[in-house]
């Protein structure tokens, strides 16, 4: 195998960590770091979609000639966007997750079924 | 916890305070030039705060991080970021006004003062991020205060 | 214009209105000529409950949510008791019916289509 | 064009998003100042969404491009052929998303404005209430895959602020937890499906895309991937298991604009079916998985909602099965457009899935006022503990069985007008489609009759309850006014609204395409 692609297994081992803590794991912020996980995972393969072997940062006053040699900067921008996202979401989550606390008295996942059927 | 950590953090807190500091204005500065920009130096601000938080406790820096005051630099920041995009609504929504203008932020690119309305847009959005994290981790701490005495 | 054409049948919701509105006309001229002889405060206007005396608690009489389709919902019971397990409330089993229905359309797209 | 309306897309967004960071700031100043200046920029969006949709439709619906930051709006700059600028793309379809998103967030801003009167915590719902505002619009108005994942995220952050808001509420914060847990995980899988996308084609934009798809493997793998996580937002059975949670603990007439969310999803999904894999995935079978998925969410929804006897969960389950008409609708219009002969029906049920868009926004959205009402008089959600209330309530009791009947598709309401094109269009495809529909659909009446003989009818309750303020009963009006239109002059609309929406899917993604990478080759 090729040693380039290499990312991109540990991308897909990590959404299917991600997914296993969130299919068998019962603290809510196991869960959380769960979503984490999947979330890195694509994160990885984002960055990995624009990487060209050898290339340079993509900063535009050093761009290099060819410009071939510089890697794509719009998977950054778009990793990085993803980044922001889910720094809100997991905020959001860790807050909720508080506050089930105070509420339900515990953070296992399989106790908190209130709303069912 | 609201008393802080040991004399060791909280002196190494005040050294490196300063520091983090300034790298993350130099971020959010230099952000249509380098890897980085408003939302990392942001960060990098925020986590200044996070470790005042942590060194000192919730209880230390109550009077130095004013939580309301934060939340309205937030959304003073979001405004900014959204009036700029205003701006340039005569031509399309986000046009880049003092692009190569050589006026202010006209300069050429590669320099500081250069690229337009973006590093102005870089400035809202770190704003935005530093007062933004900075009242998530006071909101969580302060909530966590307030479980322990309950 | 007014009304819809599927090109198999039509709609047409003012004429449906109008036939409406004039069967609702004829149903009320067909009960304005009832009998108006009958005598009030007697026996002839009590509620007719299958000869059983009206109750007089008005409270006691109203049906409440649960009661209704009783029936109904007990001949499906095996249906329900069914897809009422569906619905745990379980995050974790909500999730594992995502990765199941991801599965299930890939195997549809990449065999099938 | 005025100048005005060439901005109209991106002031759809911008101007929203402008009152959500501003309504913080201007809440300190006192609550008329902040309600007056939410009313203002809700009225502006919607002025905005109606023109620009007039406008769009009388002049032909021929689809057009705004471009953010560009030197002009209209042509897009191309870079070796990859369109790379942000664009929005407005076609028959997005204009008509918008106008349902505009009529929801109107009725449901002016609903909130009396139903947070006496409560706290109204700047921070109105501010995430434009915040969802404005990612909806976005959702609708985009051209480019990854500026819809970004509004895709703004929604369900927003979303689930709003469901969640009330920390005081145990359920609120159960039901928060899990919607956000399920709405990042399709949302990421979205994202994973786009970063597939682009790392064969180097493009994000979807009419760029659409133009270059091809049908390999990985192409069906990211087709799977954003179908199923759209499915998921959009509430579809066996995905829905949020969407009663959702609906049932936020706030009443956020639940309403909720709705308009998961009808957003709903949108992505028929883009991405028609116009974007369009041309190279086989109709039919795409088509039968919507068909499947649809007759799924009609049957489970209505049935479920029959045994709920929380309120609002009902109208909820109610509502999940609507998502499942206009499935039903749009599927058996994909499943035919495969065919070489192109059946005149296969355009009459997209017209019906959609004009039921149209329909079900404007039914459950006066359900959920409704029951936002008959909540606030009764004091609990619980219809075992309801009764009598149309004795006090009769102009609630009026709007509330005008939504019902709507939405159960009795005529001569819009429901039945919509439900009308799909049943007909679904029996020449087969007629044991339109079996299922018709009678989910008798059964959902049978399921508001119970609602209704629950909580209206019966003995008067021991304290007198007061009717619902004008401020509440104004926007259930708007409501039902448009209920009763909708229903009367079905084929007004059909033809003037909904034909060039339902044409932009049947027409194929040609039009699509070259208004984006046509112009510069």
């Amino acid at each position: 195998m090729n040693i380039g692609n290499f990312p991109f297994v540990v991308a897909a081992l990590l959404v299917v960590l991600g997914l296993y803590a969130l299919l068998f794991k019962r603290n809510l912020i196991k869960i959380v770091i769960g979503i984490s996980l999947i979330e890195t995972g694509v994160n990885l393969f984002l960055v990995m979609a624009g990487y060209r072997t050898g290339g340079m940062a993509p900063i535009y006053t050093l761009a290099p000639t060819p410009i071939r040699d510089m890697v794509l900067p719009t998977p950054q921008a778009l990793t990085l966007t993803s980044i922001v996202i889910g720094l809100a979401t997991t905020a959001l989550l860790l807050s909720f997750a508080v506050f089930i606390h105070r509420h339900y008295g515990t953070l296992d996942i399989q106790e908190i079924k209130e709303l069912n059927g | 916890m609201s008393k802080g950590m040991s004399v060791i953090v909280r002196t190494v807190t005040r050294c490196v305070y300063g520091m983090i500091l300034l790298y993350g204005f130099y971020v959010i500065m230099h952000g249509h030039l380098t890897p980085g920009g408003g939302f990392q130096g942001g960060a990098v601000v925020a986590s200044a705060f996070a470790l005042l938080l942590v060194a000192f406790g919730a209880a230390g820096i109550k009077g130095h991080l004013n939580r309301h005051l934060l939340q309205t630099l937030e959304e003073v920041g979001a405004l900014a970021f959204l009036a700029l995009g205003f701006l340039g609504i005569g031509t399309a929504f986000f046009y880049n006004l003092f692009a190569g203008t050589g006026g202010f932020f006209g300069a050429p690119a590669g320099q500081l003062l250069s690229a337009g309305t973006l590093p102005l847009m870089n400035w809202a959005v770190g704003l935005k991020v530093m007062t933004g994290i900075a009242s998530i981790v006071i909101v969580m701490m302060v909530g966590r205060r307030k479980e322990e005495t309950e | 214009m007014n009304g819809l054409q599927s090109g198999f049948g039509a709609w047409n919701p003012i004429a449906w209105t109008l036939l409406f509105l004039g069967i609702l006309v004829l149903a009320l001229f067909v009960r304005s000529r009832g009998r108006r002889d009958y005598k009030r405060g007697t026996g002839q206007t009590k509620v007719f409950l299958s000869g059983n005396e009206e109750p007089e608690e008005r409270g006691g009489l109203h049906v409440r949510a649960d009661n209704l389709y009783w029936g109904m919902v007990d001949g499906l019971s095996g249906y329900y008791r069914r897809v009422r397990a569906l619905h745990t409330g379980v995050l974790s089993d909500y999730v594992a019916w995502f990765i199941g229905a991801l599965a299930l359309m890939f195997v549809i797209l990449v065999l099938v289509g | 064009m005025n100048a005005l309306l060439v901005h109209a897309p991106v002031l759809l967004v911008a101007v929203p998003l402008l009152g959500a960071f501003a309504v913080p700031i201007l809440g300190k100043l006192g609550r008329g100042v902040r309600d007056a200046f939410i009313g203002l920029i809700i009225a502006v969006t919607a002025a905005l969404a109606g023109w620009l949709a007039a406008d769009f439709f009388a002049g032909g619906a021929v689809p057009f491009v705004y471009q953010l930051g560009g030197q002009s709006t209209g042509i897009p700059l191309l870079s070796g052929g990859i369109p790379i600028r942000i664009l929005l793309e407005i076609d028959g379809l997005s204009a008509f998303m918008a106008l349902i998103t505009a009529l929801i967030t109107l009725t449901g801003a002016f609903f909130s404005f009396s139903y947070w009167k006496n409560r706290s915590g109204g700047t921070l719902y109105f501010s995430l209430f434009l915040l969802l505002t404005a990612g909806i619009f976005g959702m609708q108005l985009t051209g480019d895959l990854f500026n819809f994942f970004v509004f895709l995220e703004i929604t369900s952050i927003a979303a689930c602020g709003l469901i969640g808001f009330r920390v005081w509420l145990r359920r609120s914060q159960e039901a928060g937890f899990k919607v956000m847990t399920l709405y990042t995980l399709s949302g990421l899988f979205v994202l994973l499906a786009i970063g597939l996308l682009y790392s064969e084609y180097g493009g994000l934009n979807m009419g760029y895309l659409a133009g270059v798809l091809g049908t390999g493997v990985l192409d069906k793998v990211a087709l799977g991937l954003l179908l199923t996580g759209l499915a998921m937002k959009a509430g579809a059975v066996p995905l829905h298991m949020w969407a009663p949670d959702a609906y049932g603990e936020a706030p009443a007439p956020m639940s309403a604009v909720l709705v308009a969310n998961s009808q957003a999803s709903l949108y992505a999904v028929f883009r991405i079916v028609f116009t974007l894999f369009g041309a190279t995935v086989s109709a039919a079978s795409l088509g039968w998985i919507l068909i499947v998925l649809a007759l799924l969410t009609i049957f489970v929804g209505v049935t479920m909602a029959l045994i709920q006897s929380d309120i609002k969960r009902l109208i909820a389950y109610g509502a999940v099965s609507q998502i499942g008409y206009m499935l039903l609708g749009v599927g058996v219009g994909l499943a035919v457009s495969g065919h070489a002969a192109l059946p005149d029906y296969g355009l009459v049920a997209i017209q019906g899935g959609l004009f039921h868009m149209l329909n079900d926004a404007a039914c459950v959205g006066l359900l959920f006022f409704a029951s936002g009402a008959v909540i606030r008089a009764a004091g609990t959600r619980n219809l075992n503990q309801m009764g009598g209330l149309a004795h006090h309530m009769k102009w609630t009791t009026v709007f509330f069985v005008i939504g019902a009947f709507a939405l159960a598709g009795v005529p001569p309401f819009n429901g039945f007008a919509s439900k009308f094109l799909i049943y007909e269009a679904s029996f020449q495809l087969s007629p044991f489609l339109s079996i299922i529909a018709i009678l989910s659909s008798i059964l959902l009446l049978a399921v508001f009759v119970k609602v209704f003989q629950a909580a209206f009818l019966g003995p008067r309750p021991a304290q007198p309850v007061a009717e619902a303020p004008v401020g509440m009963l104004i926007p259930m009006a708007v409501l039902a006014a448009v209920v009763i239109a909708f229903g009367l002059f079905p084929g007004f609309f059909v033809d003037h609204i909904v034909t060039p929406a339902a044409k932009a899917l049947w027409d194929g993604p040609a039009a699509y395409i070259t208004t984006v990478v046509g112009l510069g080759g």
